[in-house]
């Protein structure tokens, strides 16, 4: 059902809001090193998509593959083992259009709190984790700041920090970019492009079409909780899909 | 009769005579089922009003606001049966002696402890009483060993030795009888004679010689009369003691 | 009216007496603290339970809160004092009962407090540490609860001047509190005014207190924090951040 | 301690006296009402005080706040109702001194309400009313205190079903408010758990009732409402701009 | 000192927070009928400028002319009339990043409500007026929901119309559309076009570099408290300050 270099695959998955359903049997495969954007209209589902990838949200029907478990209802074919939501999202970094960073821990230490209690290393090991990956993203001096005292673009860069921090083999971005003032982006994208050409496999919903188009390889249109149209990386150039043609153009 | 100047009493309200107290004491001070203040206490000072053609109000507070209303000149009178100590005499002037007390020892029905005072006048004994009440003072000169604990509402003082955490209260005798009259079998006097007898009074403001003056002579004048024996009698269901006499 | 009538204030008293009326103040808030102590974890365990997916949970912490914010102190020490002992045999001390007394009642209130700022937490902050595999319990403890205690403590802090008030009442079962102290000066002097002042200022003092105290403590859980405490108590954390940063860069 | 000892609860005192009982409660709500409303006003007044320019203002507001906050109820009334009548000569009624004393110690708790809900309306909705050219009062009445006073009715509620549990302490200067009723029948028939239970019933009847109509003002000026009452009131309005609608359209 | 048509004047305008300056002595005319952009980096002082302009800001220093009345402490050179703050907002409107709704009343009551207190009008008259300005900018069936009922792209307009209803002779926006989703971004723009070609005298701050190109007749570039560059309609292609230049390529 997987192929080999299928990281985590989605079949059939239905969710419902209240009464409502959102998701209306989404399949998706997300191939190892690949980078697979997501766009389309507000609501469409794509933050829940993305949400249902590291249970998040549990989907109403339908399965979730990823490193040989399966999780979510599960469908009638499916004979992997299942596995614990933990287990997955110890796998899947995801970065919040919000940032979501504690505001009560400093930057180095949203980063090192959460992976000491994951891991079990000691606070200071994972602190020296931390520094690391801070000077990754360009923001080692700001270790001792919080969240409240760094910008926005900054923010956001730790929030990948502390995605990263775990060791994931799948991160999620949904709009990374769009709680940013215009300048900002820039350097969050930047990190995301060096992230994207270290080889990560990476799932991101973005209505940076640019950036989108540098970077996907896979790319998803959304509406009304359907994926509507799918295309490689020449995507944007030939997408025959009249509706996706349409919203590319509105937003460009 | 020519109507009596009563200009001089320095009245909070001319013409009216406004007496504290606190109608929770059958039979001596209450309300009856018709919700109007009656007892003996109540019964003297209708005659009182009457023969100083004053009329009388009544205010019915918790003990806790009486002195505080006496001394903000809120009444005239604070009519409780309040103790005398030389203290209480630098912040109230008292009129003088119109109601008997008689305190008595209660115990738990099962206790056996021998009825002398010696018996309960040993450390580790919990004696209670209602704060501030001779009955307390009582325990203190008594039973100097026990231990006294005040409570200051007189049902507490009694549920105290009933919950089994105090092995006695002092209480005034009335009070008794009409605590084992509603909640029968649960407290026993302790056969020792009376432990004291002891005389509450009429209390006015400090300075009001006037008012003092006059109310301790008609006291004195309805004393004299039998009057106020006869009322006793009458309201609190037994034989009143003597007062003191008047000079 | 006559002016010749005196008042006699004897202000003295309370000098007289300073030390029955600290030893109130004390039992006071010896009473209080222990209440406020067992009514935070109490009434934190009925916020949760509110906040439960169980229906069941959710409708007993309802009624808890419903009914023990409804009942005065002054008859809940009652029942707790005379009618347990009365209905179960088992007596408890004065302190005993006052603190259970007071404890019902605020946990009730503190259930409130902790709901509304535990709720006032984005839920970013709880998908953010699913997202990094953290344990609910773990969120709770080192996202959740940190954050949702900064909120609450400012009304933690006016709940508790009205525990300690409420001691007050608690005269009724004979607690040795400011109150009931200057009243049983009171009963043998008959100086209301001079020792309900006395009382009063007591009472005033140590709310202007706590409210500095809790004040304090929110200073030092603000972050980022300047306050003097906060500083001392993170020196070693800071250090060891300073050190990576060094070696690092 | 005997293990024979039999209470003999007298239970259908409570139903005797139904009518003092209640007639205890009406007079404890008439009292609290009244100081409610009064005190909602001070609050405000003080809160407004404590946002003001002026320093002199704010240092008012905050020693205010903090006396009346720390002082128990019962040393308020009983200064209200002798202590005034000592140092001024006047008498107030025991309603009206119960009404003032409630309301110094309430108008100090609304007046931190009020003010953290007055603060907590964003400030780009005051600017706005700036930019279309309201005057600062029209701001605040139309603007500013609509929300505030939205964020502040739970609040008010709790606080309330507070002030009618206070009143019970009024029992000094002799308002016949609930406990005070229950003392008075409770001294002819010595049964104090039957009539504290009573006390206690009435009260948390009394606080389910409170919470229940606060409930429903809150939700009659949340917005967009659904609750009937908000849709009774507003059905003039709202069939107005359906007229217009039409007519544009 | 102002030309005959000239609608708003500021001159040497200085503004500090606290003990920071944050406008170092601003000078800017705008025309009746013209349409003035403001762009600049984050922080650079654009929402300040346009806020003194209708005194949400008192300026430190400096003078604002505005129909022949002067505001702001003032110069020693000017010689008009002094004005009161509430007739300058009565005739100048302006639009927020955040819309700032009243939450608290309907869509059509946010427009009379505020206009029946400014004008002395009737609130049935003033929702007559507001029926109207709804329907301008395609709202009027929306007119009895509340702001929490409507998407931002539609709450930004309503806060278009309320802005309108005074008769303003000149209109502010801030970033109108910076808080809207990239999709709702299009119909605000419409709307403000529209404006724009009815003749208003509009000032506006913005990151949409595509419509200011396409509406601004005069832009300003701003930096650090200061306007550094100035340009008509041509700016954007024949932009000679080197900051300007780089700027408007990271944006774009
Ligand atoms: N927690 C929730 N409860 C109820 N409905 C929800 C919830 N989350 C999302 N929805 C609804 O599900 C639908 C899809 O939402 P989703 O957030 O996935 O869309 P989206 O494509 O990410 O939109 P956007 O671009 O605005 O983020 C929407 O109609 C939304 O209103
Ligand atoms: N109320 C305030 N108090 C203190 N400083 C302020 C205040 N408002 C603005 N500032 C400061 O003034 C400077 C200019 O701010 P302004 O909001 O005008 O910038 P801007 O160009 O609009 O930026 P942005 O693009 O982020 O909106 C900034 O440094 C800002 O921090
Ligand atoms: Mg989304
Ligand atoms: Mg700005």
């Amino acid at each position: 059902m997987t192929g080999s270099n299928t990281i985590i695959s989605l079949r059939q998955i239905k969710k419902s809001f209240a009464s409502t359903e959102v998701l209306h049997g989404i399949d998706l495969d997300v191939h190892a090193g690949s980078h697979t954007v997501i766009f389309g209209p507000s609501g469409s589902g794509k933050s829940t998509v993305l949400r249902t990838m590291n249970l998040l949200e549990k989907p109403n029907s339908g399965s979730i593959c990823f490193e040989n478990r399966e999780y979510g209802p599960g469908l009638d074919s499916a004979k992997l083992e299942r596995g614990k939501p933990l287990e997955l999202r110890r796998r899947v970094g995801m970065v919040f259009q919000q940032f979501n960073l504690f505001p009560h821990f400093s930057a180095i230490d949203n980063i090192a709190i959460p992976l000491a209690t994951v891991t079990g290393i000691s606070k200071s090991d994972a602190r020296e984790r931390g520094a690391i990956e801070l000077k990754k993203v360009g923001l080692l001096p700001w270790a001792a700041s919080y969240p409240s005292q760094l910008s926005g673009g900054q923010q956001q860069r730790v929030a990948i920090a502390r995605a990263l921090s775990i060791d994931p083999i799948l991160m999620l971005f949904d709009e990374p970019t769009s709680a940013l003032d215009p300048e900002l982006v820039g350097e969050v994208l930047a990190v995301m492009r060096s992230l994207a050409e270290s080889g990560m496999t990476m799932v991101v919903v973005t209505h940076e079409m640019n950036f989108a188009k540098e970077i996907g390889d896979q790319h998803i249109f959304m509406e009304a909780g359907n994926i509507v149209a799918t295309g490689d990386a020449n995507f944007f150039d030939n997408c025959e899909n009249e509706r996706a043609r349409q919203f590319i153009g509105s937003v460009l | 009769s020519a109507r009596e100047d009563t200009s001089k009493l320095n009245l909070v309200k001319p013409g009216h005579l406004v007496v504290g107290m606190t109608l929770q004491f059958p039979p001596q001070m209450y309300l009856n089922s018709a919700k109007k203040p009656a007892g003996y206490d109540y019964q003297l000072l209708r005659r009182l009003a009457r023969d100083l053609r004053l009329k009388l109000e009544i205010k019915n507070m918790d003990f806790g606001g009486l002195i505080p209303g006496l001394v903000s000149k809120q009444f005239d009178l604070v009519s409780v049966g309040l103790g005398k100590n030389p203290d209480r005499e630098k912040s109230i002037l008292y009129v003088r002696e119109y109601m008997p007390y008689s305190t008595i020892l209660v115990t738990g029905k099962g206790n056996k402890t021998r009825p002398t005072v010696d018996a309960w006048n040993v450390a580790g004994k919990k004696i209670t009483a209602l704060q501030g009440s001779l009955a307390a003072g009582f325990v203190k000169t008594t039973f100097p060993k026990a231990t006294l604990v005040e409570f200051p509402l007189q049902d507490s003082a009694f549920l105290e030795v009933v919950s089994g955490r105090a092995d006695a209260i002092v209480a005034e005798a009335n009070l008794y009888g009409f605590f084992n009259k509603n909640n029968p079998g649960l407290l026993k006097p302790v056969a020792m004679p009376n432990l004291r007898s002891y005389f509450g009074h009429w209390t006015v403001q400090l300075g009001n010689e006037p008012l003092k003056t006059r109310l301790a002579n008609w006291l004195c004048e309805k004393q004299e009369a039998g009057i106020v024996k006869a009322v006793f009698r009458q309201q609190m269901g037994y034989k009143m003691p003597d007062l003191p006499a008047c000079k | 009216m006559d002016n010749d009538l005196r008042i006699n204030f004897m202000w003295h008293l309370i000098w007289d007496y300073r030390g029955e009326l600290i030893q109130g103040l004390w039992t006071a808030v010896a009473v209080s603290i222990t209440a406020l102590f067992l009514s935070l974890f109490i009434g934190l365990v009925f916020a949760l339970a509110k906040m439960s997916r169980f229906a069941f949970f959710r409708g007993l912490s309802t009624i808890y809160v419903n009914i023990f914010r409804g009942i005065p102190a002054l008859v809940s020490v009652i029942w707790v004092y005379f009618g347990w002992s009365l209905l179960f045999g088992r007596n408890f001390t004065v302190y005993q009962a006052g603190v259970i007394a007071l404890t019902l009642l605020y946990s009730a209130f503190f259930s409130e407090i902790f709901r509304s700022a535990l709720q006032a937490i984005h839920k970013g902050q709880r998908e953010a540490g699913m997202a990094l595999g953290m344990t609910r319990i773990r969120i709770f403890r080192s996202i959740i609860m940190p954050q949702g205690l900064k909120i609450a403590i400012p009304n933690i802090g006016s709940m508790y001047i009205g525990m300690i008030k409420d001691t007050s009442t608690f005269a009724v079962i004979g607690l040795a509190e400011v109150v009931r102290v200057t009243q049983t000066i009171n009963s043998q002097y008959f100086q209301p005014f001079v020792l309900y002042t006395a009382a009063a200022l007591l009472y005033v003092a140590i709310a202007f207190l706590v409210d500095y105290i809790f004040k304090g403590f929110e200073s030092t859980i603000t972050y980022p924090s300047n306050g003097i405490l906060y500083r001392f108590l993170t020196r070693k954390k800071r250090a060891h951040i300073q050190k990576l940063v060094d070696a690092n860069s």
